[in-house]
């Protein structure tokens, strides 16, 4: 591991002492896959654009080096999405919770998905509301058995890679921060994925979900096999939901296709590139 | 005769009959022969078919005031069927709806092709009858339906004795037209001839004369015939915007058509949001890249983007919000004018926050006070509100092009490397101005933390209770220097010393400058004073300004007087109100009578159009419409 | 030795030390006794764990004017680690904290489990410190740690002369514990004795007289010891909402607990939204069926709830809207109060429409003013705000059960299937109180078209000009009506003729009446004028009663004084202000010294905590804490 | 046909020649195909909830007796929700546009699909904003070819069908308003589903979307396979897979499984089951 890179994310951040997650919570684990991932990639701090969610999960944008936006309850894509169409250059970075993703952002998701910027969002999945206390979040209930959707008031979870699926997103992969080492990798394939790459990453409440523990994860996550085709559509359908027959997790890139795209360009903001422009060509048409 | 001085107004059946596809004709002929059109006063449906619309255009030889009173010189009525069963349905009472607005002497024409209407009354009021089956002419003699509209512009055109040699009409068909063949061309002008030609047969048969006439002017001045939400696109374009977000909604979706089609142009991006929050925090992405960003909605999508204002002011990123008002609360009358969003976007978010409210009182206005709303935007880091509203947005005029000056854009404050090199950055430094030195990602040394949540000066959250009031004093403090650097006091008609002072803000100002002029003419010296700088306001200027004036009435289109509201909280003086809410323009006479009413007695409310009866409705006669 | 009038503090780190855990068992079991607790000033951070926490709480003989100044008489921190390569960091800080608190000769009593603290500074001003080794007791003796808390609730007992036949303790321990076996109860019995036994020990070594005392006064009263947010989810279900919707969110997120748990034990359901909106779009479904309906939020949420406030005040659905208000702007400070709110939910929303505020001055009227609110929404179908902050929401305190009458639910004017068949049903029929007939979808002949959209008597959609100011003047008649027959004028404390008068509305009142008998202990007469109903205020009444008023002083916790603003658009009064917003609650002694200033000269604004020289910060000394 | 019973939903509406779609709008045949299904089921006007969109589509509320509503843009299901929940004899119908529930409303629908409450939604499908003119809507590009996808501002379309799968929903159907027989068989059906129906009716826009016409529609509609096992949820995404490789639209009932249901009760509304109610249980916990 290169230390002297990780060195690099700990600068301009809170420093450790000061992250407030509970002991043991599975985001140190995505913070660490994260901090190795950049360091690989050689990526610069002034070049990263890191949007949090509103979450426990969302907090980690303060804790390494790059600048960091953190707005409103749902709304990271949608600003990284604004970002990224304003520069190209940047690298943007989507990190939120599964709350903050799949329920309030849930009007992001599905769109920008759809519309594959290329920026990566990893979601720290802990099956709740970390940040406000433990309520059910809309992955919730991962493992347990269905009759919680028997009312209108506990429907059964979402499950965040068939929406990404069915939404159109290119990269869709999976993690668990338990394995620090892995997510690094999936973490290092969504950067290099040119469009929108989605990590679903889970990462382990310890203070309010005790029934997803570490261990539960350890028994049940699986490679995703060797032989799947992941830029088959049908297929990474299919695995997720033979998966999920087996009671089994998968872990890896699900899905990989990205589409083709035109080269785009940083958009004018410079005093000599806006001044005086010519409006001519625009008030020829009113006359 | 009148020459140079006409105001007509054309309806029909709303989609079908094409009634803003003539009157657009019109704006951009009349522009072009030098003379001022204004069509302001859109009447149409949200709905896509079938109802009723209608559009009135002012022409004159001088730039008018306003648009003037709904009394109109000349009716034109594109509908041509008329359906015995359903008389009140919309599809055949152009003239059962406006014939009321004609002026005694008058000009009525419309398509006859499905029948004469009864203009008896009309007609005894001196009005002149002009039944042209243009329809008729066009489906059987030229083959295309579509040319109906064409014979009646021609109809128009002779009414006006406007254009006898065809070389305007010519221009503009070739221009449209020639590139689908010269047969296309000659078929319109045919159709048009048509129209002059059977304007001429009841000519004679009645003896009419003609009571108005427009005569060209060409060559005086260069003009466009223009929308105030185009204005508003070019002065962004102009003031650096070069991202634009909107979720489409009325009458807002005309800017992102506009910024669709020309943003691309100047390197910029237009993207129309998939639901009206992704546009705004899109807008504040690319705004937080460094890039000028707006957004722009209607009374429904700014409601939806109140949270995002709120990260707009804490975080200090900045965005232009373009309120193209229309009637509310709620789905409302989306098609119908009002002025009912001022306490939303002085209100609208929770905790305090910094924002400017600025208000085009005209369309070109809306040009040169955008540019102002882009400079203000980048200057002070906050949200700035840009309120328009249905007609200012959707109607248009004549607009003199030495209006569109192409400013010199100034970047406020933004650190570059060099700036970071000698001390650590802070993006949300304690300032005296309460301005802080912004930073465009990818800057070296200038990396930044910003936060919703409150923070520190490097942009960590922090509950510290002094870097908390520092920081909400600091924001704050924006607007303090706002007041003294960059607002603007009220435009003053008259004097207001001793002598009874109408108020105004954003899109009245033309009907008000009117409405004041007539009450001079009748001996009542009225002063009016008219706001672009809404919010906040400069209360000791203000304090001052108001300090020697006689009765204080406030004009609005809302029922509340929310501006009125406003004056009383900041200045506490009383203020008598004129309100018209019901979705109907507000003009000039009603206005100058209203004001009189209200001047009777402390304390007056004056409702225009309004404190009526329960009305008595009936399921099936109603006058439905959509959302 | 004073006897039943004490202010504790417990500290410690959030999450892992329990300190709610601790005041929650105090404030139960004082109550028990007679006496009354009040724990309103909630520290604590919105990040889950290894923030500081405190909580502060009065104990008296009887019912407190407020929960009193900060200073405390005995401070309890719970913090049992301290990390040397980390000075300043939460987990060891209580007394760094809030050792300034301490009155002279006050007691401090701390965990000194991993060593003892210096606190030399402390003794010199006679403050008697017991370092209590609670957790080692826990971990070496008693084998569980979590019993800790425990030792140091002995501990403080017997600092206090409190529950020394341990009658309290053990009937509290036996509630909780007993079905998991008695040796769990005798275990924590014990842990409680060995606390008591360390006390013992350091009185002995010390010689230290003990300068407060708890005396129980069993069987006086029936009291409970009570949140705000759990006042108002009893007063809700007894004023028949059987519905209710929120997301989570600080601090609101109680409410959804408190009627999840309860609500279906009355017939009713409790829905936690996916997401802000769906909840009260859910709740308005719910109202449409006719069901009384509430939501509960916090600034963020109220937000984006804004568009939906509209369509209640079009559709005249009625629904309650719970802002437990937190510092803003965005995210803010979520667990930190404030009133900051007011403009948003009297403001915001596109047009205008009419809606009622409400703000209950205590946890009381949290049952009682709900009542009220439950009746009003249903009268007048219109959204009523209900506006709490943190502290009133999440304060806990002694409450007589007096409070809890149950009253009489009246179901205002709903049509029965034998009504409508007179004549048709007009579900908007226009009114001289502007309120209709409303039908619960299900009853036949009532059939209703309700809609956003302007509409007719019937709900059909209208543009026509008479029947839409109709609809306007209809809607808004309902705020005459509520003024003339529901609004409730301010409580007045003191005489208001002559005198300074302050203002103040909601949460602060208790602080504010304190602070007004500080002032006329010091011989300045100043009224206080308090007010729970708070928009729209009575205009005439309002003017009488400040007719011969002195200078008026309105005091908020918020920066830009949003009541004061009010008051200034209704009444024209010169408003003083003295505001806080640094997240810290109001106190009484800094209250009333603020209102001396600020009667000092006109147009004062005293900003309490305010006025900051800029704050220097350092990366990593920040005490960071999230959203 | 029952013209009797047709004409129950002709009174306390708008009549005919009040209706303002454009001529031939698909939107028409939605209009009589509710109709005759209500007419089928012998449900009551009073006894029906009509929740409409904001579209041309959603004014379809006012063109037939039953209560009706009508709120914000995207908030037809939420509304519904709460209604169906107050009072579970109520039968509640949201009729609403693609934009409405797939753009704006994409919040709600995701959600209520996973609730699963006893309603119906039927979209009228017909890739354009309407109302507002013509703009692309999220169905926007049925049939055209997908490198409208390469820029962020263009995404390819949101597939109804894969998205109402990934989201839970136990009933989804499809249906073209040109087929009117077939859209009110499959409003029966739907109406008779215990739980969260979604139909997603094509109805074209006659003034803004010339490509996606009748004609366009009638060449290229089959009905699903006899053979198509409607509970096998694998099997769904696979048909709808399938036809759009063939270029094919499938009209029917793709997907049926419905959950298990507690039996519901209406809320407590008239004052003497909300007058005076006993608060000691609350009470008691807090002494
Ligand atoms: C509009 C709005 N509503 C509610 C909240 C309160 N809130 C803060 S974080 C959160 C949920 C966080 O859950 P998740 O995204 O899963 O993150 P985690 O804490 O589990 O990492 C909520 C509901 C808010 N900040 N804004
Ligand atoms: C918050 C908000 N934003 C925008 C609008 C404007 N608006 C009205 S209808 C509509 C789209 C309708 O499209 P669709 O749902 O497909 O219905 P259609 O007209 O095609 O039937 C929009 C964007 C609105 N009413 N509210
Ligand atoms: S509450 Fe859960 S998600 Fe939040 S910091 Fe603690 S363990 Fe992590
Ligand atoms: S615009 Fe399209 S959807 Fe709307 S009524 Fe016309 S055809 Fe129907
Ligand atoms: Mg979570
Ligand atoms: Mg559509």
């Amino acid at each position: 591991m290169n230390t002297k890179g990780i060195k690099l994310w700990e600068e301009n951040a809170v420093p450790k002492h000061r992250i407030q997650w509970c002991p043991g919570c599975g985001d140190f684990g995505v913070l660490a896959a994260l901090k190795q991932a950049l360091t690989e990639l050689e990526v610069m701090p002034h070049e990263l654009l890191l949007v949090g969610g509103i979450g426990c999960s969302g907090q980690i944008r303060n804790y390494l080096n790059g600048n960091a936006f953190h707005g409103t309850h749902g709304g990271a894509l949608a600003y990284g999405l604004g970002a990224k169409m304003a520069n190209p250059d940047l690298k943007v970075i989507c990190l939120a919770g599964d709350g903050d993703t799949f329920a309030i952002g849930v009007e992001n998701f599905v769109h920008v998905c759809r519309r594959d910027p290329d920026m990566v969002l990893l979601v720290m999945n802990n099956g709740v509301y970390g940040l406000t206390k433990g309520q059910d979040s809309p992955t919730a209930g991962l493992g347990q058995p269905d009759e919680r959707g028997s009312r209108e008031e506990h429907p059964p979870m979402v499950d965040a890679l068939l929406l990404a699926l069915a939404s159109e997103a290119t990269f869709v992969a999976q993690s668990f921060s338990g394995d620090v080492k892995h997510t690094a990798r999936m973490i290092v394939e969504a950067i290099q994925h040119p469009g929108f790459a989605f990590i679903n990453d889970f990462s382990p409440c310890v203070t309010y979900n005790r029934f997803n523990t570490y261990d539960w994860f350890r028994e049940r996550v699986e490679h995703v096999p060797e032989d799947h085709d992941p830029s088959d559509r049908d297929a990474a359908w299919r695995l997720v939901r033979e998966f999920a027959r087996r009671g089994k997790i998968p872990l890896g890139v699900v899905y990989r296709n990205p589409r083709p795209k035109r080269p785009q360009r940083r958009l004018p903001l410079w005093e000599d590139e806006l001044s005086g422009v010519d409006l001519e060509p625009v008030l020829a048409t009113y006359r | 005769m009148r020459v140079n001085h006409v105001k007509l107004l054309v309806g029909g059946v709303q989609l079908r009959d094409g009634v803003t596809t003539v009157t657009d004709i019109l704006g951009k002929i009349f522009t072009r022969a030098g003379l001022f059109a204004v069509a302001m006063e859109k009447g149409y449906a949200s709905t896509i078919y079938g109802a009723h619309q209608f559009d009135p255009m002012l022409v004159t030889e001088e730039p008018p005031v306003s648009y003037g009173d709904p009394e109109v010189d000349v009716l034109v009525a594109l509908d041509y069927d008329s359906n015995p069963d359903a008389p009140e349905q919309p599809n055949r009472d152009t003239v059962l709806r406006h014939g009321g607005k004609l002026r005694d002497g008058g000009v009525l024409v419309y398509d006859s092709s499905t029948g004469e209407i009864p203009t008896g009354a009309l007609e005894a009021r001196g009005i002149q009858v002009f039944p042209i089956p243009a329809r008729r002419i066009a489906q059987s003699e030229l083959k295309r339906e579509i040319v109906k509209n064409v014979v009646m512009t021609g109809a128009l055109f002779r009414l006006l004795q406007f254009d006898s040699d065809e070389a305007y009409l010519r221009q503009l068909l070739e221009e449209r037209f020639l590139r689908k063949g010269r047969e296309v061309v000659d078929l319109n002008l045919q159709a048009a001839r048509r129209g002059r030609q059977e304007v001429e047969r009841v000519l004679e048969a009645n003896g009419y004369q003609l009571p108005v006439r427009l005569e060209p002017r060409p060559g005086r001045h260069r003009a466009v015939y223009i929308s105030g939400n185009e204005c508003l696109g070019l002065g962004a374009i102009a003031g650096g915007v070069r991202f634009y977000a909107g979720y489409p909604i009325t009458p807002a979706s005309s800017i992102l058509e506009f910024m669709e089609q020309w943003l691309p142009k100047y390197g910029g991006r237009a993207l129309q949001g998939q639901n009206e929050r992704e546009s705004i925090r899109a807008a504040l992405g690319a705004a937080l890249a460094g890039v000028r960003s707006m957004v722009g909605s209607s009374g429904p999508g700014i409601s939806l983007k109140v949270e995002e204002f709120g990260v707009s002011g804490a975080t200090e990123t900045p965005v232009i919000v373009v309120d193209a008002q229309r009637a509310g609360p709620s789905t409302g009358m989306p098609t119908r004018p009002e002025q009912g969003d001022l306490n939303l976007v002085i209100g609208g978010g929770h905790g305090d926050f910094p924002r400017i409210v600025l208000a085009p009182g005209t369309v070109e206005e809306c040009y040169t006070l955008m540019l102002e709303a882009c400079e203000l935007s980048d200057k002070y880091q906050c949200p700035v509100f840009f309120l328009t509203d249905l007609n200012l947005s959707e109607g248009k005029k004549t607009v003199l092009e030495d209006v569109f000056r192409r400013p010199q854009v100034v970047r406020h404050g933004i650190v570059r490397e060099e700036d970071v090199r000698a001390k650590p950055y802070r993006r949300f430094e304690v300032t005296p101005s309460g301005i802080s030195p912004r930073s465009v990602p990818g800057t070296p040394g200038a990396i930044f933390k910003a936060s919703g949540a409150e923070h520190d000066e490097f942009g960590f959250v922090s509950i510290d209770p002094r870097k908390r009031a520092a920081m909400v004093e600091k924001r704050m403090r924006k607007l303090d220097t706002y007041l003294q650097e960059d607002w603007k006091p009220p435009q003053v008609f008259g004097s207001v010393r001793g002598n009874p002072v109408v108020v105004g803000w954003g899109n009245t100002r033309p009907v008000l400058e009117e409405a004041r002029l007539f009450l001079q003419r009748r001996g009542v010296p009225v002063a009016l004073v008219h706001f672009t700088h809404v919010f906040p306001l400069h209360r000791r200027k203000l304090e001052a300004l108001f300090a020697d004036a006689g009765p204080v009435v406030v004009v609005e289109q809302n029922f509340s007087g929310q501006f009125a509201d406003l004056l009383q909280r900041e200045l506490r003086i009383a203020t008598r109100r004129v309100n018209k809410y019901n979705g109907v323009p507000l003009y000039p006479t009603e206005v100058a009578e209203a004001v009189l009413q209200a001047l009777q007695r402390e304390g007056a409310v004056v409702r225009i159009g309004g404190d009526s009866q329960p009305v008595p409705v009936e399921v099936g006669r109603n006058e439905h419409e959509g959302d």
